[in-house]
């Protein structure tokens, strides 16, 4: 199997454009469900615009570590982005690295933006790298268990080749494994994304923040790569979601009418995703910090019970 | 292969040894001239490694899997002994990390110890890293126990005097001595195994160790195994037996440190792959579980208790023990496949291990470089004095980054590979048995996703408060940047360090040879998916990565932030000015967060192991409400050390001064007891 | 020429001519001539020995075998050593006022006969005239014990008399009992004949109770003189209160020239009863010995009494090699005489020099840092230390390593493995005290040494041997070893 | 039995029960009394028997060799070493011994046990002893009660006195076992070695008499550990 630029390009834009819009509609969404008007779907554009224009404030105690940390984090995401199978089950560079690349990857950008945090010597950073950094240590096992269970299943950690085993497979949701490790995942996705119940993205609170925190200094255009890196991050593991667990629908052939068709539920199936989330941030309150643990040692044990249930049910 | 080429590295070795020899000697010599003998001992030191460098490279290219036949470095006076030496696969794999790292340390020490000429005897220095370079390449190459324990043991004496090279602080002495009662007690442990295999086969040479384990009784033979793993466990530092390991590399010279922690530890993990692969035979079962077991919760242990540490070198030592279980790990699943007769496995989840071996013996000597010039900076291993080191020492801040990147498994350096490697044969040993053993392996690899993400922690911790923001105390403030050559020697390694992550599959067959003696399978053509940049696990469809590929595919992407740019910000202007200080007129460094204030989330979280316990003093004027000056310092407990060390050396004291009442002084107890002896034996007799 | 007689006179005239003399240099050259003589005569004995197996003179009054030319290399050796030492040593100890002239001629009388009498025990035939000798050392020795006539001194130097002669007496009987199996029931009017050679072939036919109760006597008496324990009492008391060189004489040579006799008793009950009695006995008291020191070691407060438990240990484990009774342990043990007899000394001549820089032996007061006080003494210190304890290159690992796996090969696992516990105990023990005193900074600023060469000499002759015989064993020694292996271990 | 025997052997052999008997009294007397003079003379007695024995041997048995050992056994230890003894005790004017360990009703009881033990020892050597009855069971008992005697005193002198007893069990033994004695110049050797002994013994008493300004060896309890 070799590259195909022409894919490369596609899912690049596909992120690129694709990543503002979820998190427009769930902003949005989430407005609506607690009866306010909310800003507009595709606020996340204007924004990123208007960053992208705007001077650069840096902190005099920063080093250089604080303006590469963006660059990290939107290219992290971007290329981790590259390895999960969106529109067909070939994803482009599939070749290049499957789930533990990809992992490995958002870990990378991850790992540069809490340093950016902790650069301009404020407290708030700090605290905001602390707490990514032990939030995104203890989902680490239930994530891992996850992938684990799937791609035992599968037989592969390529994420293509994971997708393509559950598409020839008919209808493989109802394997109990699976469901369980859908949930975990999902509950993953809600800390690595900085959701409520684990984190607020709408706060700026200090004692609240974690994802805000470490962006506190950020401005201009590196707050604007910031922002893209998470939103796209947040596409990503989303679209990991539903392509992993209702991977029937993915184009087949590479004909263009396969193409939009695929296109069309996957944008579907996003935004049942996003419903999901919206739902989930309305009716919870954020947990306090040391209940987060708890949260995600379900999430762990979730993904032990689906592991488990392969080793029962084959 | 061309015929004479084992004869090529043989000369390569001996010469280099000799240049060792040199090497002591001559720094013994010009002692009092201390730079004179900084020169000597450290440009033999490094000629040395090279030589030991192109000999063992050059035999694992040529493929060597059969051993050289062996060969008397020098004939023996002493009957039993034979000072002979043999290059197989396994020892030129390791005798190559041994030899790296000789040139990098040598290279760094050129500045390193200067620093100490006039303050302190470096001729001692120079000698002694000489010996311990020596007797550790010789650990790697001898051919029969009663060399290897030789070696072994001055390997060890060297270690300790390296050690309490500044003896003069208290902290040092007791752990040096500590360190060199745990790792005699291993070695006593070493001597029964390598007698109870002298035992079964009337010989000490390795030769005949091989497979011998199918030839003894099972009783003995698990006995050997579990001697074998303590002693060699004691030197690798593998939780429970790790205590000395954060006690003594710390205190070490920052360049022996990185010995140490790169080296010498693997010495154990050497030993225990030559016994467990070589010796013992094939396998049951549980000595992979055993090893496995360990390994994942020394990986666990070793980065929690890191993450506690305010020490930046301590933090590196625990980080060490991490490694060390990590590549347990490896090991252990690689006896299990051979249990199961899945060789192929066996040999991916061999070289992981391996593979692991020299990515940490590279990092975390680099890192331990990094915490060296650091130290040479500012006089302090405390993190909490550091801070905004990266505007002053740049470049040793650029190497640190890469060295905690990659020890933090991070894409695209080595770290990840070898984790990568570690993943896919764990993922695929699920597959090895039905039994429900084979849940061991899912979720020994949720335990290293744990602790590769608490090791990111760890270093996001480690090079955040050293190097980031404003310096925290005047030593910070006036720190420099580390001399020419230590930052080559940094250098050395951070090359090496990218190397290895990028090129994975060219040097994976270097590890042929060794997975080939071992496990009879030859691994890199099968590691390789189609094109020669992308490795791929074993199984007919196992995962691919290309951490090559990965990078210019990132480096393509940033054309994008680029074109963005030009497209919007290039009339944008950058702006420096101060940090937001919630309305404080300036931010002061004491408003930062700190170390233990880093970690605190992972201790209340695991406070169930921690046990931590806090002190706060606070003196204020008129009213508890306006606090003029706090004190706040937390501690966390090492269970190990108070539940099962600290007890016992009570209790040995406890008995022996009981047994002082002996010793009384009266001349008619002392009559006594030899007129009770006396009764005894005429009974005994009659 | 007379060797055997030679070897025992000169000493003794060495004595006389000391007994003579008042300068202090040249009674210190006198011991040095006489014992470098000694050493050359010795190894002349060790070629005759080789080539004729057995060497007798005074028609067999002195009789040398391969046992007793290998004990002769060793005393001739320490001896040399010591007067090397001493010399300097109580010169300094003159100067600091602490001795008399009278006094140390003294030393140097009584030292000459302790060597003399430890040469006639391991070259006398007859087991009655050993005995005698035996006491002869003992009795000098208390005199050297006794020396400076400190209160302590004193007090040790009755306890090692008393308990000493106690043994020895208990020893007298041993001699008779076997005295009276060799006259046999039927006496006769001829003297029956006491002499060794003689013993040995005919032990066979000896009567085997009175042998055993013999070898019973001797163990207790003869042992109490080796110190094996819990017979050992007087000698950490001894060996700490003594001069230095004496302290090196008793702790290099004279206990294991107690155990000397003692081999000769077990011999003839092996040749007698069969390996199993005097065997059992030998290696549980000497296990009993090495386990008692470990303790002792690692609370210990004085520098001395320490080194003292360290040769309690040794000599425990000697005993124990021997008492396993393979050829190969018995070979390693003997070899583990002679190496610890050429690094024990240096330890005690190291304290010496300790000794009279802190006016001092207690480890509180001496602190840490005397390596900045007295770098070279430390360095030499060190080096015999690790050896002491067993680290390679030094032979004792050899040697240690030897015994062990001999009793591995002899399927004597349990033993081996107590033996190796025991020795791993001292060695931390040893290397905890150590650490304290030697490394470090100073508590008190001492003048540093302004003699920093006292005693190298002697130290670095031992230890030169040392590290020689290390790493090359001549075959003729190793050959003379062999022998004397298997003439302990009954092969005739 | 091809021994030439002119004189009766069964009255040499009773006299020298005889002898070794009163040997054993004397000892018991010694653990019991208390005055040092006193001691001294018993023990000068019981040598005096030794020697008695040793010429009776030599007398029934035309042991030429033995009558030398005889003498000198006089000449030393009934006549020579309590003289040195007397002198030393009247230097450093002490008496009597302080209280023992045990008091007297104890260590008889004990020496008692220590006899039977030594009988128990020695019974089955009965038939090599060629002199006497038992004799060689009283020697070991000597040799018993002379070390518990050594334990019992705290007089340094007196465990002098003690050790002197042990060595004259061993002499004792030597005869009854061995017909002829050792050979001459063992028995020389041996005898002279007491007698240094017992000099070196008087020096250092002399010694710590001066620097302890007492002679109680339970005092000297400096060295310990």
């Amino acid at each position: 199997m070799n590259l195909h630029p022409l894919a490369i390009l596609l899912q690049t834009g596909l992120l690129l454009a694709l990543a503002p819009f979820v998190s427009g509609v769930i902003k949005n969404w989430k407005a609506k469900l607690q009866n306010r008007r909310g800003p507009p779907i595709w606020q996340p554009y204007l924004d990123l615009i208007k960053f992208l224009g705007k001077d650069v404030v840096i902190s005099e105690h920063a080093s250089w570590v604080f303006s590469i940390a963006p660059y990290v984090v939107f290219l992290t995401a971007l290329s981790a982005g590259l390895m999960v199978p969106i529109l067909t089950v070939q994803a482009p560079l599939s070749l290049f690295g499957g789930a533990l690349a990809l992992i490995g990857l958002l870990a990378l950008g991850r790992f540069f933006l809490a340093l950016g945090g902790l650069d301009p010597a404020s407290a708030f950073g700090g605290m905001g790298s602390s707490r990514e950094m032990t939030i995104s240590a203890i989902a680490e096992p239930a994530l891992m268990l996850a992938i684990f269970t799937v791609a035992i299943t599968a037989g592969t950690t390529d994420l293509s080749r994971v997708a393509a085993a559950l598409h020839e497979a008919n209808w493989q949701l109802l394997n109990p494994a699976h469901l369980m490790a859908f949930a975990a995942l999902f509950i993953v996705l809600l800390a690595e994304t900085g959701r409520v119940p684990i984190d607020n993205p709408a706060t700026h609170l200090e004692l609240t923040m974690i994802h805000e925190a470490m962006l506190l200094e950020y401005s201009g255009r590196l707050l604007a790569f910031m922002e893209w890196g998470a939103s796209i991050k947040q596409l990503v593991l989303m679209s990991i979601l539903v392509n992993l667990f209702l991977p029937g629908t993915l184009a087949a052939d590479g004909t263009v009418a396969a193409f939009g068709l695929a296109f069309l539920i996957f944008v579907l199936k996003l935004l049942g995703l996003s419903a999901a989330v919206v739902v989930v941030e309305t009716v919870n309150a954020k947990l306090r910090l040391f209940r987060v643990p708890d949260l995600l040692s379900a999430a762990f044990v979730l993904a032990a019970l689906g592991l488990l249930s392969t080793f029962l049910f084959q | 292969m061309p015929p004479g080429f084992p004869l090529m590295s043989a000369i390569f070795i001996n010469v280099g040894l000799i240049l060792f020899l040199v090497g002591t000697v001559s720094s013994l010599v010009l002692q009092r001239r201390g730079n004179l003998a900084v020169a000597f001992a450290f440009g033999c030191s490094g000629l040395a490694a090279l030589c030991g460098l192109t000999a063992f490279i050059t035999f694992l290219v040529a493929g060597f899997s059969r051993p050289i036949p062996a060969y008397e470095l020098f004939p023996s006076l002493v009957p039993n002994v034979h000072f002979s030496v043999r290059i197989d696969a396994l020892g030129a794999f390791f005798g190559m990390i041994v030899s790296l790292l000789g040139v990098a340390l040598s290279v760094y020490s050129f500045g390193y110890a200067k620093a100490f000429v006039g303050r302190k005897n470096v001729g001692i220095l120079g000698a002694f890293f000489n010996t311990l370079l020596l007797a550790t390449t010789l650990v790697f190459l001898a051919d029969n126990a009663f060399f290897f324990l030789i070696a072994w043991e001055i390997m060890a004496l060297s270690a300790y005097c390296l050690v309490s090279f500044e003896h003069e602080h208290d902290e040092t002495r007791s752990a040096g001595v500590l360190y060199f009662i745990m790792s005699h007690i291993g070695t006593g442990c070493l001597i029964l195994g390598f007698l109870l295999l002298f035992q079964a086969s009337q010989s000490y040479g390795f030769e005949t160790f091989h497979a011998l384990g199918d030839r003894m009784p099972p009783a003995k033979r698990d006995a050997a195994f579990l001697l074998f793993l303590f002693g060699f466990g004691v030197k690798a530092g593998i939780v429970p037996l790790h205590t000395w390991l954060p006690a003594a590399h710390p205190v070490a010279p920052s360049n022996v440190s990185a010995l140490m922690s790169g080296v010498i530890i693997k010495t154990g993990i050497y030993g225990l792959t030559r016994v467990s692969f070589d010796f013992l035979g094939a396998p049951p079962n549980w000595w992979g579980v055993t090893v496995l077991t360990i390994g994942t919760i020394s990986a666990v242990l070793g980065v929690l208790y890191a993450l506690m540490e305010h020490d930046l070198k301590r933090l590196l030592a625990y980080h060490s023990i991490e490694n060390i279980g990590i590549i347990l790990m490896g090991l252990g699943a690689a006896l299990m496949f051979l249990h199961t007769h899945h060789p192929v496995l066996a040999a991916l989840a061999l070289s992981a291990g391996l593979y692991h071996t020299i990515n940490h013996a590279v990092f975390k000597a680099l890192l331990f470089l990094g915490a060296g010039a650091v130290l040479h900076a500012t006089h302090t291993r405390n993190m909490e004095e550091m801070g905004g080191l990266a505007k002053r020492m740049p470049k040793t801040a650029l190497f640190f980054l890469i060295g905690a990147v990659a020890i933090s498994a991070l894409p695209p350096l080595n770290g990840f590979v070898s984790e990568w490697l570690t993943y896919q044969s764990l993922l695929q040993g699920f597959g090895t048995t039905p039994s429900l053993i084979r849940l061991m392996f899912p979720l020994s690899g949720a335990m290293l996703a744990l602790t590769g993400a608490l090791a990111a922690a760890c270093f996001v911790k480690a090079f955040g408060i050293t190097f980031l923001a404003q310096a925290r105390s005047q030593h910070a403030r006036d720190a420099h940047e580390a001399p020419f050559s230590m930052l080559l020697g940094q250098g050395i390694l951070t090359a090496v360090c990218l190397l290895l992550g990028l090129f994975p599959v060219q040097f994976l067959t270097l590890l042929d040879p060794v997975t080939k003696q071992l496990t009879g399978e030859v691994l890199s053509s099968k590691l390789t998916a189609g094109s020669a940049w992308v490795l791929s696990g074993t199984a007919p469809q196992g995962g691919t990565v290309s951490t090559l590929g990965i990078t210019l595919i990132a480096l393509c992407l940033s054309s994008i932030p680029v074109a963005l740019w030009w497209l919007f910000a290039r009339r944008s202007r950058k702006r420096i000015d101060a940090t937001w200080a919630c309305g404080q007129p300036i931010l002061q460094p004491q408003m930062e967060y700190t170390a233990t204030g880093f970690s605190k989330p992972i201790r209340m979280i695991f406070k169930a192991l921690f046990r931590p316990h806090r002190e706060v003093q606070r003196e204020y004027d008129y009213s508890p409400y306006f606090t003029t000056t706090i004190r706040f310092s937390a501690h966390v407990e090492e269970v190990f050390e108070t539940r099962i060390y600290r007890p016992f050396r009570r209790w040995v004291w406890w008995i022996s001064r009981r047994m002082r009442a002996l010793q009384a002084g009266s001349i008619q107890a002392y009559l006594i007891y030899i007129f009770l002896t006396l009764l005894l034996l005429l009974f005994f007799a009659l | 020429m007379l060797l055997l007689s030679s070897i025992v006179m000169i000493p003794l005239a060495s004595a006389a001519l000391c007994s003579l003399v008042r300068s202090h240099r040249v009674l210190a050259g006198f011991t040095i001539v006489a014992f470098a003589a000694e050493l050359a005569l010795g190894l002349q004995l060790f070629r005759r020995v080789l080539t004729a197996g057995v060497v007798s003179e005074w028609n067999e009054f002195f009789h040398a075998d391969a046992l007793s030319a290998w004990m002769v290399l060793l005393i001739a050796a320490v001896s040399l050593a010591t007067s090397l030492y001493a010399g300097r040593y109580f010169r300094r100890d003159f100067a600091a006022g602490v001795i008399t002239t009278g006094r140390i001629r003294q030393f140097f009388v009584l030292n000459s006969l302790f060597a003399a009498g430890m040469f006639l025990v391991v070259l006398a035939n007859n087991l009655g005239v050993m005995w005698f000798a035996l006491e002869a050392t003992a009795l000098a020795s208390v005199l050297l014990v006794a020396l400076y006539n400190r209160k302590t001194s004193l007090e040790a130097a009755w306890k090692y008399v008393m308990l000493g002669s106690l043994g020895l007496a208990l020893a007298l009987f041993a001699t008779v009992f076997t005295y009276a199996a060799a006259v046999g029931p039927h006496p006769s009017e001829r003297l029956p004949n006491f002499n060794w050679s003689h013993l040995i072939n005919v032990a066979p036919q000896l009567d085997r109770r009175l042998i055993k109760l013999a070898f019973v006597f001797a163990f207790v008496g003869y042992g109490t003189k080796a110190g094996l324990a819990p017979m050992h009492t007087w000698l950490p008391d001894a060996h700490s209160e003594a001069p230095s060189p004496t302290s090196a004489m008793l702790s290099g040579v004279s206990l294991k020239i107690a155990l000397y006799a003692l081999l000769r008793f077990h011999i003839l009950t092996t040749q007698c009863l069969g390996t199993h009695f005097s065997g059992t006995l030998l290696l549980g008291f000497g296990l009993f010995s090495m386990f008692l020191a470990a303790p002792f070691i690692l609370v210990q407060t004085n520098l001395k009494r320490l080194l003292a438990y360290s040769s309690l240990e040794h000599i425990g484990f000697i005993c124990a090699g021997i008492g396993m009774n393979t050829p190969l342990t018995i070979f390693g043990a003997l070899l583990h005489m002679g190496y610890h007899a050429l690094t024990k000394p240096v330890l005690f001549f190291a304290a010496g020099n300790i000794h009279q820089t802190f006016h001092s032996l207690e480890l509180r007061v001496i602190g840490p840092g005397v390596v900045k006080v007295l770098p070279i003494t430390v360095c030499l210190m060190g080096l015999a230390a690790a050896a002491a304890t067993g680290l390679p290159p030094f032979g004792l690992f050899y040697s240690e390593l030897t015994v062990i796996s001999g009793g591995f090969a002899a399927r004597q696992t349990i033993t081996s493995v107590l033996l190796l516990v025991a020795l791993i105990a001292a060695f931390c023990g040893i290397l905890t005290q150590l650490t304290r005193i030697l490394l470090g900074a100073p508590k008190v600023e001492h003048s540093n040494d302004s003699k920093p060469w006292d005693g190298v000499p002697a130290m670095g002759l031992l230890l030169g041997a040392l590290l020689l015989f290390s790493v090359w064993l001549p075959g003729s020694m190793l050959q003379l070893i062999h022998r004397a292996a298997g003439i302990v271990g009954g092969i005739p | 039995m091809n021994t030439p025997i002119t004189a009766s052997p069964e009255l040499g052999s009773q006299l020298i029960t005889l002898c070794a008997a009163v040997m054993l009294v004397l000892q018991f007397l010694l653990v019991v009394q208390r005055m040092l003079l006193t001691n001294i003379r018993l023990f000068a007695l019981q040598s005096l028997m030794l020697s008695a024995i040793a010429t009776i041997v030599a007398a029934f048995y035309h042991a030429s060799h033995v009558y030398v050992v005889a003498g000198l056994t006089l000449v030393g230890k009934v006549f020579f070493l309590p003289w040195l003894l007397n002198r030393l005790v009247r230097r450093i004017n002490i008496t009597q011994e302080i209280e023992p360990l045990l008091n007297a009703p104890t260590s008889m009881l004990a020496c008692g046990g220590l006899t039977l033990l030594g009988y128990i020892v020695a019974r089955p050597f009965t038939t090599l002893q060629k002199l006497g009855n038992n004799t060689l069971a009283i020697a070991i008992t000597l040799l018993l009660t002379g070390f518990f005697l050594m334990i019992n005193r705290r007089k340094a002198i007196s465990q002098v006195l003690a050790l002197l007893t042990v060595e004259n069990g061993v002499m004792l033994a030597a005869v009854a076992l061995t017909t002829y004695g050792m050979p001459l110049v063992v028995e020389l050797g041996i005898f002279f070695d007491v007698m240094v002994a017992v000099m070196v013994l008087g020096i250092l008493v002399y010694r710590i008499r001066e620097s302890f300004a007492s002679m109680d060896t339970s005092k000297l309890t400096q060295l310990r550990g």
